[in-house]
């Protein structure tokens, strides 16, 4: 490193899904060794795109690298899960019908595709308010997890083509949550953490999770049915309760090996570090993954 | 239409673009001060409290990163581009070039008056990825200089230009070099070069699109000069957008502090002008 | 005596002789630094576009309405369209009332309305444009969303290009204003006496009479705003609603050439063409900005001409 | 020599209130006498300009003037009227002291205030009148092929008779004319003084000027204001020769002394001995 | 009277280069005497200003401007010489039309150009160069009081004469004056000709004026130019009682011809009958 690249600052960036997170790791381990940080969102995309230009230390990433990514010597090691979670309005007007019975994953495909416009489709009922589907513009691993997701077994959407069946696109998961808080009639996707409230893990905003009716058979059976606390929900997904995508691993990369700082920082994550996982709205990844990311880390590229 | 009903309308008209231009101006600056005002009076440290390791999540602190970023960024940005544009705008005078080369300047400084400063954005990000720095306060400072430059180069070189000829004639007259007599003349200009320093220093403060890209968005305190950084319009437009009410309670404080800040330019440079207009030749007489 | 007078002022004039040199290199080099930045800029982002314009047909990519980096589709009709639409939508809002405002400052207002009027509209026009954006978003956006788009038949959010042309147009108005009213100012009162002295109207001296002889004044005026309006970043970025497709109507979301830079530099810079794409995009904004200031630079010269006094 | 008035004022008085306050008219009454070419002359400053245009209520696009007592064209009021003012103004022309052409073609400077006032029926009527209007201020002939060239691009002596033909062509009853000589050379002013020769015996012409030449040279009747006040008004002659007010007397002297002193020469005239 | 020259020029041509080029001065050779008072006179246009920049080649400010033939101040060159211009400007002094001070204090203002020249050891010796160079000019009673007040707060006339003593401050031997009078009110003016008046006896001063009164009264020798070429050259009372050539003889006749029509009186001189 040299004077231009800023010295001794850890520099971080990339999806605001692990965005929390890391920065509560950053916090703790800042004082723990004198180490300074920054760190900033963008998109996954945005991560990637800048350990390539050598713009920070560490990607955060939403999902896997890509085989492309690898090839130009990305180097990547899991660090925790996270899930992404339909979202509407607290006041949505079928939020009863939502809550009660749930969506299944065609149901959402047809609402995410505008194939039905109006919540009284959606549930059979006497409404006919129009659904506004919220995306993401800027380059987020989530809002690719959820074209995936709600592409179905073998196909997926393009984060370009949900970009444009949209009725529009916000710059980041926070300004998603305003859009839905502010609009009865909305509806898109959230990292969970920015569904539940941080600190206390309820549902206090205007924003409610939509229920995941996974097999598709129009109520919510009683496994199907964990999205009262963030807690609850986060065993679900543990416990494999919820589907892959939407939930998915996080990543912390680094353009060929990481720096000095940066790898001590990464070490300290898999070890130290995911004791704060479960308080803080994620899922820690299962020992033998974590042992595997640990050997991947001292291996490198 | 009879010509006085034709008068009257227009005339109608004309007060009404008027008076819709000026309500709208103080809706708007009244909502800033108002909603800014408050967060902004209720706790005026969030001004002077540096931000916490979240603050962009839950508005912990407060945005002294970005007020610093600002003073830091655009600040010394004047300074160079205000050294810069006057030299610009001296060398095209009269005496230094002649007209067609200050024509051909002047066709290339409208360009870039024009050109949208997210190219100076992205013209910076690409040098600096070129030469594998990283962004920093540095890049910030030299992206908002590019865009300052040419606005004061226009603004200095008309002032020069308005400067009476007599002036020139006067210190050669008494055996003054070109540069003494450019010196001179700068003097007799002074109110016109400071409005367009000032200018050139307000719209500097007001960018977002040329420090986007290049002081590194940081929301830590500014570290040094190739450390990351931010000004107040990018936290801004970072701050809006955000979900925590606080946060975004906050961007109305930081536009509070950024109209006042301009405000109090545009005053301090009327009065400066005014100040200088007494010593400006003729100025008594025209 | 006159010696030492002598020898003083040797050594004097020597120093002085060397500061004229030495500035005078000084500013022959800021002289053309001006050139030389604009040469750098264009150059530099003329080569990082090579990529692109290598791979792909420019005409092509220039009249396709498909944008998709991590698909290498890259047409930038929908941008383009985008930011013409909001261009002509901030103009066709801005410039008449912008006309009409600085006539009335110019012409009808007087005394203490007139300062009080004109020197805050001098002020507003230093406001930076983020505070419009904000303000924006508590304002206009729920007013278009809620009233005016569902009031013509279309549904929307309040983000998309009539708000950012509405916002944009209160950006750059007092722009237009100020300088606008410059020129109606600088225009001698005998043009006003010889009009009304034949008994013309004051409004028919002001249409026939000083708004063409202050028109290459006013022409530069709006073309000055017409460059912010195109090259406006923050605000479209804070209310288009980023979606890249051709918009439908004038309550679509968008998007325009600032904002695809703002919404997609930061991702995909792993694949290069995007890079390329999108530092293209900033060579687009830099040739447009030329021609224009070209064709206008033509056509002030022939209205100066046409409409001199 | 006819002597009834066109224009009477009556106690015409005229205030600046801006940063302070100006009288700079302090009650003037006067009668114009048709048909004539009356002069306006008086120290720079005394109110000659102020004067000309309260006639028509030019003034009036100059903020803060106020204006007490009344003027008269013929039987009607200019000031206590319903009428809208271009009315008036159309009834009593101005040409201002500095040659203007306005941002038209030379045709449409002639045809601007006819067209305004719709006051013609076909385009050949219009033609008709340009021409002849210009032919009336002997302009006809420079510039019948180049009607539909900028004004402007007249020289400056040509742009003033130019303004001379533009408010003749709306048929006002009375021409003001401030200083139009001033801003042209000896040669241009010729031109224009005898354009205005040949017009005083159809026109009712009140012309201020500052050189007492002109005044002797075109006007029947010389009125001198003096700090706002009117001093003397009388015929020329009897003006030049006979001045009734010690005032007159002395700027009339004053004027040529100065003027005498400048230009050099040796004379017997009185004036020579006065003082500068 | 002494005839030794201060000032000579050889063949003096100047050209301006610019989009049409104009000849502005056809190689004039002439001779300006020590401690003398020379004005140049002529029609507008002929190149008076032209030549008077040319003395100390203030022309050069100009873009385009060319010069041929040489100026001798004493034994040396003004053009073939290796000091650089300023010291030559420093010895040939300047004063412009339009009284300009610099925008500094008035005490600055005459300081200027001594403060550049570096030619003072000590503040007291600055402040008795700057009385007594204000006394010089006249200006010192009216303006010792408020020498910190910025120069541009005078009156013009009151300009004007600063500029004087500004210029005299650098201790030239020669002074270039442009029209120094002609944007001045009458008295003004005279208190300024008052000044130039004293101030010859100690300086070479050379003068352009378009009044053919102010030559009389001020010069000891005149300069005719016209269209860029030496007419004539002479003392001033033979110049004007005797003048050698037509043009001259035409040229002082017009003005005085011109001037007194304006005048308007009855005159016996012969110039009464010129026409105009
Ligand atoms: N718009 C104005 N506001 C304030 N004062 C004015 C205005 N116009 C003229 N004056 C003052 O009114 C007085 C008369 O002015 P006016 O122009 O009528 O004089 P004038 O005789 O035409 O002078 P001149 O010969 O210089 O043209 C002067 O003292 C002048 O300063
Ligand atoms: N910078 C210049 N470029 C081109 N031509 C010039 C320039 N300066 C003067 N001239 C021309 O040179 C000729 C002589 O000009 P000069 O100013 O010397 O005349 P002058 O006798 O001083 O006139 P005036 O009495 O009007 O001041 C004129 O034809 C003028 O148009
Ligand atoms: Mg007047
Ligand atoms: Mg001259
Ligand atoms: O976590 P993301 O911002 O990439 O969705």
């Amino acid at each position: 490193t040299s004077f231009l690249d800023g010295g001794d600052t850890v520099r971080i960036s990339g999806g605001v899904g692990p965005l929390p997170m890391v920065e509560v790791w950053a916090d703790i381990y800042g004082d723990e060794t004198d180490t300074s940080f920054d760190i900033s969102g963008g998109g996954t995309g945005v991560g990637v795109s800048d350990v390539f230009n050598n713009q920070v230390d560490i990607a955060m990433m939403g999902r896997e690298p890509e085989g492309e990514e690898v090839d130009q010597g990305l180097f990547a090691v899991p660090m925790l899960i996270d899930t992404v979670v339909g979202t509407v309005n607290a006041d949505n007007p079928v939020i009863d019908e939502l809550q009660e019975n749930g969506l299944s994953r065609a149901d959402m495909e047809a609402i995410f595709t505008k194939e039905v416009d109006t919540w009284g489709e959606v549930v059979d009922a006497d409404v006919d308010e129009e659904i506004t589907v919220y995306g993401r513009s800027d380059a987020s691993a989530a809002y690719k997890q959820w074209g995936d997701f709600l592409g179905g077994e073998d196909d997926a959407y393009s984060e370009n083509e949900l970009e444009n069946l949209s009725d529009g696109n916000h710059n980041g998961d926070q300004q998603v949550a305003e859009a839905i808080a502010g609009n009865e009639n909305a509806i898109s996707l959230n990292n969970i953490n920015y569904v539940y409230d941080l600190e206390s893990g309820e549902l206090e905003g205007d924003v409610r999770p939509i229920p995941l009716d996974r097999d598709g058979d129009g109520e919510l059976s009683e496994e199907e049915d964990f999205y009262e606390t963030r807690d609850e929900f986060l065993a679900a997904v543990e416990a494999g309760q919820y589907p892959a995508p939407p939930a998915r691993e996080m990543f912390l990369a680094s353009n060929g090996d990481f720096d000095e700082d940066a790898r001590e920082f990464v070490e300290w994550v898999l070890s130290d570090g995911q004791e704060f996982v479960r308080d803080n709205g994620y899922v820690p990844l299962e020992d033998d993954r974590l042992e595997e990311a640990q050997d991947n880390l001292a291996e490198g590229p | 239409m009879d010509r006085y009903t034709e008068q009257r309308l227009f005339s109608a008209l004309a007060r009404g673009a008027a008076a819709l231009v000026v309500a709208v101006m103080i809706l708007v600056v009244a909502v800033t001060i108002f909603r800014g005002g408050r967060v902004f009076l209720t706790d005026p440290a969030i001004a002077i409290t540096p931000p916490g390791s979240r603050y962009m999540l839950e508005g912990d602190g407060g945005f002294l990163h970005a007020v610093l970023g600002s003073i830091f960024i655009v600040g010394p940005a004047t300074v160079v581009s205000a050294v810069l544009a006057v030299s610009t705008a001296m060398y095209l005078q009269s005496d230094y070039s002649s007209e067609r080369f200050s024509d051909a300047v002047n066709m290339f400084l409208n360009v870039l008056w024009g050109t949208p400063p997210i190219v100076y954005g992205v013209f910076v990000l690409t040098v600096i990825i070129a030469i594998g720095a990283r962004t920093s306060l540095f890049f910030g400072i030299v992206a908002i200089a590019i865009f300052q430059y040419p606005i004061m180069t226009r603004y200095t070189d008309e002032a020069l230009r308005s400067a009476p000829d007599a002036v020139r004639e006067t210190t050669y007259g008494l055996g003054a070099t070109r540069f003494e007599t450019a010196v001179m003349t700068v003097r007799a200009a002074l109110p016109g070069v400071i409005a367009g320093i000032i200018m050139g220093f307000a719209r500097g403060i007001g960018d977002a699109a040329t420090v986007l890209f290049t002081a590194g968005r940081s929301t830590n305190m500014p570290g040094g000069p190739f450390q990351g950084a931010t000004t107040l319009p990018v936290l801004i437009f970072d701050q809006a957008m955000s979900f925590n009410a606080e946060v975004r309670s906050h961007a109305y404080a930081a536009s509070f502090v950024l109209i006042v800040a301009v405000l109090s330019l545009i005053i301090v440079s009327k009065l400066l002008a005014g100040r200088y207009a007494r010593y400006a030749p003729g100025g008594r007489h025209s | 005596m006159a010696e030492t007078t002598e020898s003083r002022s040797d050594g004097r004039l020597g120093r002085r002789l060397l500061t004229e040199r030495l500035s005078s290199h000084w500013l022959r080099g800021a002289g053309y630094f001006a050139i030389g930045l604009f040469v750098l800029i264009v150059l530099t982002l003329l080569y990082q576009s090579l990529p692109l314009l290598s791979e792909y047909s420019l005409v092509q990519m220039l009249t396709s309405s498909n944008w998709d980096p991590a698909q290498n589709e890259f047409g930038f009709l929908p941008a383009i369209v985008g930011t013409i639409y909001v261009t002509i939508l901030t103009m066709a809002m801005g410039t008449p009332i912008a006309i009409l405002a600085a006539i009335y400052i110019a012409e009808y207002a007087e005394g203490r309305a007139k300062t009080l009027v004109s020197s805050f509209i001098d002020v507003l026009a230093a406001i930076p444009s983020v505070i419009f954006g904000l303000v924006a978003l508590i304002v206009v956006v729920p007013f278009v969303g809620d009233y005016l788009a569902p009031a013509v038949g279309s549904s929307a959010t309040g983000l998309g290009i009539f708000t950012v042309s509405l916002v944009m147009a209160i950006v750059v108005t007092p722009f237009m204003i100020s300088l606008s009213v410059e020129s109606l100012e600088a225009l001698p009162d005998e043009l006003r006496e010889s009009s009304l002295g034949v008994g013309a109207t004051q409004w028919e001296t002001i249409r026939i009479v000083l708004l063409r002889a202050a028109g290459p004044g006013i022409f530069s005026a709006v073309l000055l705003g017409f460059g912010r309006v195109f090259g406006a970043t923050i605000v479209p970025a804070m209310l288009i609603g980023g979606q890249t497709h051709l918009p439908s109507s004038p309550f679509a979301t968008g998007q325009t050439l600032p904002t695809l830079i703002v919404n997609d530099f930061g991702e995909l810079m792993s694949l290069p063409l995007t890079q390329s794409a999108l530092i293209f995009v900033g060579l687009m904004l830099v040739i447009v900005v030329w021609l224009f200031n070209f064709g206008a630079m033509l056509l002030r010269q022939r209205l100066q001409q046409r409409w001199q006094f | 020599m006819t002597t009834n008035a066109a224009l009477t004022t009556e106690n015409l008085a005229v205030t600046y209130v801006g940063d302070r306050e100006v009288d700079a008219l302090k009650g003037v009454s006067l009668e114009f006498p048709m048909n004539q070419l009356t002069a306006i002359i008086g120290p720079s400053g005394c109110g000659k300009s102020t004067l000309l245009k309260s006639l028509n209520r030019l003034h009036e696009i100059q903020p803060h003037a106020e204006v007490s007592g009344d003027v008269h064209l013929g039987e009607q009021s200019v000031y206590n009227t319903d009428d809208p003012v271009p009315e008036i103004r159309k009834q009593i022309g101005y040409v201002p002291q500095t040659p203007t052409a306005l941002p038209l073609s030379i045709y449409e400077n002639v045809a601007y205030g006819v067209k305004i006032h719709g006051e013609y029926d076909s385009k050949e009527e219009l033609d008709d009148l340009v021409e002849t209007y210009l032919r009336k201020v002997n302009l006809w002939e420079e510039v019948k092929d180049r009607l539909d060239t900028p004004g402007a691009e007249l020289s400056t002596g040509q742009i003033q008779r130019l303004c001379l033909a533009r408010s003749l062509a709306v048929e006002p009853d009375v021409l003001l004319c401030d200083e139009v000589t001033s801003a042209l050379d000896p040669i241009s002013a010729e031109s224009v003084e005898e354009t205005l020769e040949s017009l005083k015996e159809e026109y009712t012409i009140i012309m201020v000027t500052h050189s007492m030449d002109q005044a002797k040279r075109l006007a029947d009747e010389v009125v001198f204001l003096y700090l706002g006040e009117l001093v003397e008004a009388n015929d020329t002659r009897s003006f030049f020769e006979n001045p009734q007010h010690e005032r007159t007397r002395e700027f009339v002297k004053g004027h040529t002394a100065v003027e005498y002193t400048e230009s050099g020469g040796v004379s017997t005239t009185e004036s020579a001995t006065a003082d500068r």
